[in-house]
């Protein structure tokens, strides 16, 4: 169905170019900070809500489609904006306007890259993650794809001086470029014969069971690199806290959900969710992130890496309602299907939010204290008060509390897997709900990871003497940080009115709308109110009036006399900070219980040491089982093959001669 | 939403905050009896209550105002798990505003504030007893949540009081599921309400104390405060344990006054014979080594889901 | 009876065959340079030859470039290097001669097996000798292969050269004049520029061994 | 007569730079040279791209789609390697490392180099073709022996008797072509090696002959392409020479001697009726991009990196030529555009990189973009764009390629997207590590001049996003000339 003059696309085009534009403007001065951040960053915020009002425009409009006259000669570069693209265009422009606008007050000089050279790859970052979105061929995609990964991986190594950044910043381009290859084979996969490569065609394209299974894992191999679905994940918890924060939050916040887009392009829109088990090994593999993310996140040290693990733990949790999705699809469900998607596409939607507002918190701490570890933050509450006060938001958001955001899209997808039972298949109804105890765990874990986060940062004393110098944000980064705060509570309180915007994106890719979602503004009932519903705004009011009216209460009945006093010190002497718990003793259960998922370093100091020294060190086992065996193996058939060079004119007269001889033999 | 059900709402709300310390001077009572004591009374807590509420406040110097803000948000939120729970009535308006899965996220709400709360001094017990909560709360949560599970799809609906009403309208039916679900949220119970064998409401001993060691610094009323609410969270969960369990004479709807005659004494009786239970396994056991809390824990976790799997296979 | 000029033809490439085999077991170097003189006369004989039979003007032309260019003009060159740089004797070969013959041989019967095909279309009346050719080249790349010295290699290089030109003799009557004089042309820059080398190459190095140019490799 | 000026300015100034290359101006004079050609070639191409091909001075020459764009190609890049070779020469020379008398050589070398290539690619005749190429390789082998060190002398002499020999098998495919040609059309005059006329009867072609003269053309000018196991003269070739010559090799020659073999392949296909020839090539490049992609990982010398990554290149191109059919030949084509402006810039970077650092091992060259931000990020990108990063035009041809194999010959893209992942780690973390990071690095004496580079990077970059409808077209065109 096309209809009419495709006005919105167009406009998000010129707004994807205009972005281009500011970059460019950058680098007019690339040394001035006044000019780029204050006059270029926050014009690329309003850009960004101008693409949110745009995105909310198109998606009650049908698809549009545009041809640009650019690309190879064969493939002209398609554009169209549906309502997948255009709920994902919402989540680009509402997150990047909060973080473009902390960048503005972020960035300044003396750090690495010229600010005008970083404002260009910022912008150009954000232009490419919006053409992906548009992009409706796959050479359009793959370049609009691997733009993105090249420009952050420029942000990434912005501070290219540390070693340990250059390190995460090549980890993550080669992860990129071979996630970018698996697309690649995946879309030669889906052409299938048929020599068209726009997505029109691939939807198309009639593919066998096999073949199109094929397609779908390399799909998943391809955008689970990019989302950092476990075992591909490894680059993300180095690349991420490379970043400049506001880099950080515009990878973790909308660089993965824009993976997850490229897979429910993919998978539902293109391969149209053929075969249940596609679903079942999103679902297993989703699980097995989300508790593996949320376990490492656990007993991180550093603040941003701990983000990032968290991060992964949400893609899990993204890639769960995925795969449930695409079982309830499989087994012609749609209208749980249809939940189910809302469900990811929510939680994509919050993640987005909340996870920015952390890194862009985290940010704001860094440039307080200079500090990432958690060993040497602490108290900051006192001086920081509005970034606490923000990101504690987020934190709620992040761990799921009602009635926050967090909460809405954990509830939905705890409500799909409530009909998993319903499913025609002996097995896999049974099996199906168990991810629900997978999912509730990893849930519950992440308050665990919030708690630690926000407690050992933001509260409690300063385990450092110079963190009383610290400083509280600037008000454009204020700014920034409460219109992500904001969108947390907003999409918390809202989800009947998002759940119909997501019917769209349903209607368009499963033939199944989230039918009449309540009769209230304010109820959330999917499928039926006697089945499940929830009010995030009675939810929020009444707590606070409760709140409220238990203030007043017992300031009306009682005194409100206060003394200060120094803490009790367990009747020793005073306390000090060093004695407060670690991060390290924080995570010391989760580093018990999980035990075998880690691969610990232990130094453990003996009795008799002048100087005790303790420290543990927590790895990746999946870097020792997949990657250094790949990378040793590399290595070794390099030395190999180096035999063939070896520097004697002799031999190399020998290898021609052979050649001639073979290929002669060959021919006769 | 009309005014009855506004008042018997309210109603609710009231009587369950008002009750709650009853409860625990029960539970103190049955066990001081049990344990051949005389007890304190049944009034105790109230005294307590009120002594608190007299003192002055004596804050940290470095407390934040969310250290103030908590005791209230803490108070508050199990108040309204409080409405939502269906502990007189079923069929109230709150109950379609939260259902079963949201409860358990008021009382993550809750913990994690809590817990907040306890690190904001920056002394070692604080956070040494947030970090513990978290255990115990990341453990038993997701156990809470399937013994919701494995009776959401008996009843087919996620909401409390819907679920309440089904078993209870229902003729008698066996359920084994039930059985699992019902150990496991007895464990979580203990586990959630600081009682023996996870953690000891009477200790302060520093090497086991997981709840006190939170509440530490706070005094006066946000120590009331707290207290209550700790009472009240043990109310809520003897009522999550009778409505998912016990659910026969609870009103139907606001608008039956009848049934309140019925569901007050059913629900007080109830709570006797909970409270009695409780002072029971109390005293039958003894308290668990702090890292042997997971393993009750984790053991709670895999009943709810084997519940919920002996549910799916059997299809009851 | 075959007339005769095939049978002088046939005569030529035996020779060229045997003086392939000479060269590969010659150690002494000013020998291997009159080797290479004697197939080039050889060369230039067979190429008068089959001008002679065919009246292709061209072919007399190319007979005289040959004979100038290879007979004369390299060894010559040759000769005074070898003099100027004192590189007399080939060091150890890097595979011993009769080895080398042996290989040799097979070569050549694998030559025979290739051009077995090609010369049953052959029109002319020298189709047989494609085969002996393309020993001859063989044979040349071989010694290229096994031997040590620069100069050597050099000697063997322009014997495949040799055996290149007897090719488009023996199977086509020669190549178009433009392409023979450039074909002569780059010989002899060639081999210009290979004189050069040496001595480059004895200033680097210190002789003409090819075993101390074997730095550049992967390690 | 374009023709004409365009044979003639590089001789020309061959001759004139021989003869007056000891004076100061001389670097002038090259680029002024390579400039006349490159507005020749200009006028050339418009002129086929107006009248359709030509053929000229009793048939010698021939100029269709095909060639005439790799004229212009080696025009540009050459007049853009004289660009960057003026300021480059004179820092050598303020470094010591070469004198007048060499400057001398080296300009007129340049200026032979250039000439014999486009005779190369104009050429007719099978047989000058030939002559062509192998005044190619003499004129190069004075090139790269230019700095007399023992190394160079060294690669020299292995690049000369590599190639020597090589093209000695070239030679002799050449006369099988010739003896299977002159039996039709007889041979009188040159008009059996005439490649227009071999490609009318290319289908009467005795099938046995042409297949054996297709082994030794494929494995003489192979030699010249690279391709493995054939290639082992060009890492050497290409570290040790300068590196205006190491641009030009990669860049340029290896782009002819590709072009030599694709004509062949085209006389040996229309005549075999299989895919024999097709299938030889594709061989060749799977092997060519493996063992290069894996000996990337031991290199320690900036432009033997870049080296193997050229027979990594080539090896695509030469896979894709070998797929055959219009859109394998298309993207080939487009590759070797791509890569050849590709690569030369990342040689003109290169090339001041080892200036900066005064060594060309990868180790001592450290944080480039913070010392020269141009050279740096020149180095960057040209990198990137070299590792088929979107969204350059290395992207866009690799694309085409990968999906043409998946097509066609499914079985290979695994082994093509090993090679390429491997290259992109090799490569890349060398190329990272070099760029960013301290600096130890000295400033240069004289400014570079960085213009190519980046008027490179920008075509590439078009090509990537936008290939305009005349260039397709004329892709096209010369994609279904191969067949």
């Amino acid at each position: 169905m096309m209809t009419g003059y495709p006005t919105e696309l167009i406009a998000v085009t010129a707004l994807g170019c205009g972005w281009l534009l500011i970059g460019l403007l950058a680098l007019a001065r690339p040394h001035s900070v006044s000019w780029v951040a204050r006059g270029l960053f926050p014009l690329g915020a309003l850009a960004g809500i101008v693409l949110t009002g745009l995105a909310l425009a198109a998606l009650h409009h049908s698809a549009q489609t545009l041809v640009l006259p650019l690309g190879l000669p064969q493939l002209p570069l398609h554009l169209r904006l549906d309502a997948l693209s255009a709920v994902f265009l919402l989540l680009i422009g509402a997150t990047s306007a909060g973080i473009s606008m902390f960048a503005a007050g972020y960035f300044r000089t003396g750090e690495g890259t010229a600010p005008g050279l970083l404002a260009l790859q910022y912008h150009l970052f954000l232009a490419s993650m919006l053409f992906v979105v548009l992009a409706d061929d796959a050479f359009s995609f793959m370049i609009a794809w691997e733009s993105m990964a090249l420009s952050s991986y420029f942000l990434v190594t912005s501070q290219h001086r540390i070693a340990e950044i250059r390190r995460a910043g090549f980890l993550y381009l080669l992860m990129a470029h071979l996630g970018a290859v698996g697309i690649l084979l995946c879309f030669g996969v889906l052409q299938g014969g048929s020599w068209q490569f726009s997505f029109a065609a691939l939807r198309a394209a009639h593919l066998t069971p096999l073949w199109a299974s094929i397609a779908f894992f390399l799909a998943l191999l391809g955008f689970g690199t990019k989302a950092g679905l476990v075992p591909l994940h490894v680059w993300l918890p180095e690349a991420h806290p490379a970043a400049p924060s506001p880099v950080s939050a515009l990878m973790s916040g909308v660089m993965l959900e824009i993976a997850v887009y490229g897979l429910l392009r993919v998978s539902l829109d293109l391969l149209h969710a053929q075969v249940w088990w596609w679903g079942l090994a999103a679902l297993g593999l989703g699980l097995l992130t989300a508790l593996y993310g949320v376990m490492f996140a656990a007993v991180q040290t550093d603040m941003k890496r701990l983000l990032a693990y968290s991060s992964i733990e949400n893609i899990g949790i993204i890639f769960l309602g995925f795969g449930l999705t695409v079982v309830f699809q499989a087994f012609r469900m749609p209208v749980l299907a249809a939940l189910a998607l809302a469900a990811t596409l929510y939680h994509c939607l919050n993640h987005a939010f909340a996870k920015s507002l952390l890194f862009l918190g985290t940010g704001s701490v860094l440039h307080a204290t200079g500090e990432r570890n958690f060993g040497r933050l602490g108290g900051l509450i006192h001086r920081m008060p509005w970034v606490a006060w923000l990101v504690l938001a987020g934190t709620l958001a992040i761990a799921g509390l009602p009635p926050l955001n967090g909460f809405v899209s954990e509830w939905l997808l705890l409500q799909s897997f409530l009909f998993t039972p319903t499913i025609p298949h002996d097995f896999i109804n049974m099996l199906l709900p168990l991810g629900a105890a997978g999912l509730v765990l990893a849930a519950a874990l992440s308050g665990y990871v919030m708690v630690k986060f926000y407690g050992i940062v933001f509260l409690g004393q300063p385990r450092e003497a110079r963190l009383a110098q610290a400083r509280d944000c600037g008000r454009l980064e204020r700014l920034g940080l409460l219109w992500l705060a904001a969108g947390c509570v907003f999409l918390g309180l809202i989800p009947v009115q998002m759940l119909a915007l997501f019917s769209r994106v349903t209607e368009e890719l499963l033939g199944a709308s989230l039918g009449t979602l309540s009769q209230h503004w304010w109820l959330l009932a999917p499928l039926s109110a006697q089945r499940a519903s929830y009010s995030p705004v009675a939810f929020m009011f009444s707590i606070v009036a409760f709140v409220a009216l238990t203030l007043l209460t017992v300031r009306l009945l009682y005194h409100g006399r206060v003394r200060r006093a120094a803490p009790w010190g367990c009747g020793g002497s005073s306390l000090t900070p060093r004695m407060q718990d670690t991060s390290e003793g924080f995570g010391q259960p989760i580093r018990q219980i999980f035990e075998p998922f880690f691969r610990l370093q232990r130094e453990l100091p003996t009795p008799l040491e002048r100087a005790p020294h303790y420290r543990v060190q927590v790895e990746d086992r999946f870097w020792f089982w997949l990657y250094a065996p790949a990378a040793a193996l590399v290595q070794r058939i390099a030395r190999l093959a180096s035999v063939v060079q070896q520097g004697r004119i002799s031999v190399y007269l020998l290898y021609s001669f052979l050649t001639l001889m073979a290929l002669l033999v060959l021919v006769l | 939403m009309n005014i009855t059900g506004v008042t018997a709402q309210c109603t609710e709300i009231a009587m369950s905050v008002a009750a709650a310390p009853l409860l625990l001077g029960w539970v103190n009572q049955c066990r001081a009896w049990l344990q051949n004591r005389r007890g304190p009374g049944l009034l105790q807590p109230y005294r307590q209550l009120r002594k608190l509420f007299h003192k002055d406040a004596v804050l940290a110097a470095n407390a934040s105002p969310l250290f103030r803000l908590v005791p209230y948000v803490e108070f508050a939120s199990m108040g309204l798990a409080a409405a939502i729970i269906p502990s007189l009535w079923t069929g109230l308006p709150f109950g379609a505003a939260a259902d079963t899965i949201a409860l358990v996220g008021l009382f993550a709400t809750a913990r994690l504030f809590l817990a907040l709360a306890a690190m904001d001094i920056g002394t070692a017990f604080g956070s040494l007893g947030a970090r513990r909560e978290m255990l115990v709360g990341f453990l038993a949560e997701p156990a809470l949540l399937m013994v919701f599970f494995t009776t959401s799809l008996i009843a087919n609906s996620t909401s409390l009081p819907t679920i309440a009403d089904s078993f209870a309208r229902h003729p008698l039916a066996l359920y084994p599921s039930l059985a699992f679900a019902g150990v496991a949220f007895l464990m979580v119970l203990l586990a959630e309400n600081a009682r023996i064998p996870v953690d000891n409401p009477a200790t302060h001993l520093e090497l086991t104390m997981i709840h006190e060691a939170m509440v530490l610094e706070y005094s006066a009323r946000h120590l009331a405060l707290i207290e209550w609410s700790a009472a009240l969270k043990l109310f809520n969960y003897a009522c999550i344990g009778l409505a998912l369990f016990l659910p026969w004479g609870l009103a139907q709807g606001p608008a039956d006054p009848g049934g309140l005659l019925i569901a007050l004494p059913a629900t007080a009786f109830k709570l006797l014979l909970v409270g009695a239970g409780l002072a029971l396994i109390e005293t039958l056991n003894a308290k668990m080594r702090l890292f042997r809390a997971p393993e009750f824990l984790a053991t709670a976790f895999l009943l709810a889901v084997l519940g919920l799997l002996v549910h799916l296979l059997l299809g009851s | 009876m075959a007339p005769l000029p095939l049978q002088i033809i046939n005569l030529c490439a035996a020779l060229m065959l045997l003086l392939s085999f000479a060269m590969l077991s010659q150690r002494r170097v000013l020998t291997l340079v009159d080797l290479f003189a004697l197939q080039g006369l050889v060369l230039s004989i067979s190429i008068g030859v089959v001008a002679w039979n065919t009246g292709q003007p061209h072919l007399y032309y190319s007979a005289g470039l040959t004979f100038v260019l290879k007979v004369v003009a390299l060894p010559l060159i040759l000769h005074r290097l070898i003099r100027r740089l004192d590189a007399r004797w080939e060091s150890e070969t890097l595979l011993n001669i009769p080895t080398t013959l042996m290989a040799g041989l097979l070569l050549v019967m694998f030559s025979f097996a290739l051009a077995q095909p090609i010369s049953e279309l052959a029109t002319t009346l020298t189709r047989g000798t494609l085969g002996i050719a393309l020993a001859v080249v063989m044979l040349a790349f071989l010694m290229m292969i096994t031997r040590r010295k620069a100069v050597t290699q050099v000697v063997g290089f322009l014997a495949m050269e040799n055996g290149l030109f007897f090719a488009a003799t023996s199977a086509t009557y020669g190549m178009p004049m433009v392409v023979e004089l450039g074909v002569a042309l780059d010989v002899l820059v060639g081999t210009v520029i290979l004189g050069i080398f040496f001595f480059h190459i004895r200033e680097q190095f210190d002789s003409l061994d090819l075993s101390h140019m074997e730095s550049l490799k992967e390690d | 007569m374009a023709l004409l000026i365009l044979l003639g300015m590089p001789l020309a100034g061959a001759l004139l730079l021989g003869l007056l290359g000891e004076r100061r101006w001389a670097p002038e004079l090259n680029v002024l040279a390579s400039a006349g050609t490159f507005a020749a070639s200009g006028w050339l191409t418009w002129r086929v791209i107006s009248d359709g091909p030509m053929l000229v001075w009793n048939q010698q020459f021939f100029m269709d789609p095909f060639n005439v764009f790799l004229v212009a190609l080696t025009a540009l890049v050459g007049f853009t390697t004289a660009l960057f070779s003026r300021p480059y020469m004179r820092i050598e020379e303020h470094h010591g490392r070469v004198n007048r008398r060499r400057l001398r050589l080296y300009h007129s070398m340049y200026q032979l180099f250039m000439f014999s290539m486009l005779l190369a690619l104009t050429t007719n005749n099978m047989g000058i073709l030939w002559v062509a190429m192998e005044g190619a390789t003499l004129a190069t082998v004075l090139l790269v022996s230019l700095y007399r060190t023992p190394a160079s002398i060294e690669a020299a002499w292995k690049y000369f008797i590599l190639c020597g020999v090589g093209i000695s098998q070239a030679l002799f495919g050449t006369i099988l072509l010739y003896f299977a040609a002159s039996k039709l059309l007889g041979s009188e005059g040159s008009s059996a090696l005439l490649w227009t006329h071999l490609d009318q009867i290319r289908g009467q072609l005795d099938p046995t002959v042409l297949s054996i003269a297709f082994v030794f053309l494929l494995v003489g000018y192979g030699t010249k392409v690279g391709l493995a196991p054939l290639h082992n003269w060009l890492p050497d070739a290409h570290a040790e020479g300068p590196t205006p010559v190491s641009a030009m090799l990669s860049g340029l020659l290896l782009n002819v001697a590709l072009y030599a073999v694709v004509r062949c392949k085209v006389l040996v296909e229309g005549s075999v009726h299989s895919s024999l020839a097709g299938n030889l090539m594709m061989g060749f490049g799977l092997l060519s991009v493996l063992l290069a992609a894996f000996l990337l990982w031991r290199q320690k010398d900036i432009k033997r990196l870049f080296a193997y990554s050229s027979i990594e290149h080539m090896g695509i191109a030469t896979f894709a030529f070998g797929m055959g059919g219009p859109v394998a030949n298309f993207a080939a084509l487009l590759h070797m555009t791509v890569h050849s402006l590709t690569k030369s810039s990342i040689f003109f970077t290169v090339g001041h990189a080892a200036q900066n650092a005064g060594t060309q091992t990868m180790d001592k060259i450290r944080g480039l973009v913070t010392i020269s931000p141009t050279v740096g990020w020149g180095l960057m990108l040209g990198t990137l764009a070299i590792l088929g990063m979107p969204p350059f035009g290395v992207f866009a041809s690799e694309f085409l390629i990968l999906i043409t194999a998946m097509h066609e010959h499914p079985w290979t893209t695994p082994i093509l997207l090993l090679g390429l992942g491997v290259a992109f780690g090799a490569i890349f973390s060398r190329v990272q590590a070099m760029v960013f990071g301290e600096t130890n690095l000295q400033r240069l004496p004289h400014p570079p001049v960085l213009l190519p580079v980046f008027a490179h990077l920008a075509l590439v970059l078009m090509l990537g996003l936008y290939i305009p409808p005349h260039l397709a077209a004329w892709y096209r065109e010369a994609a279904r000339l191969i067949g």
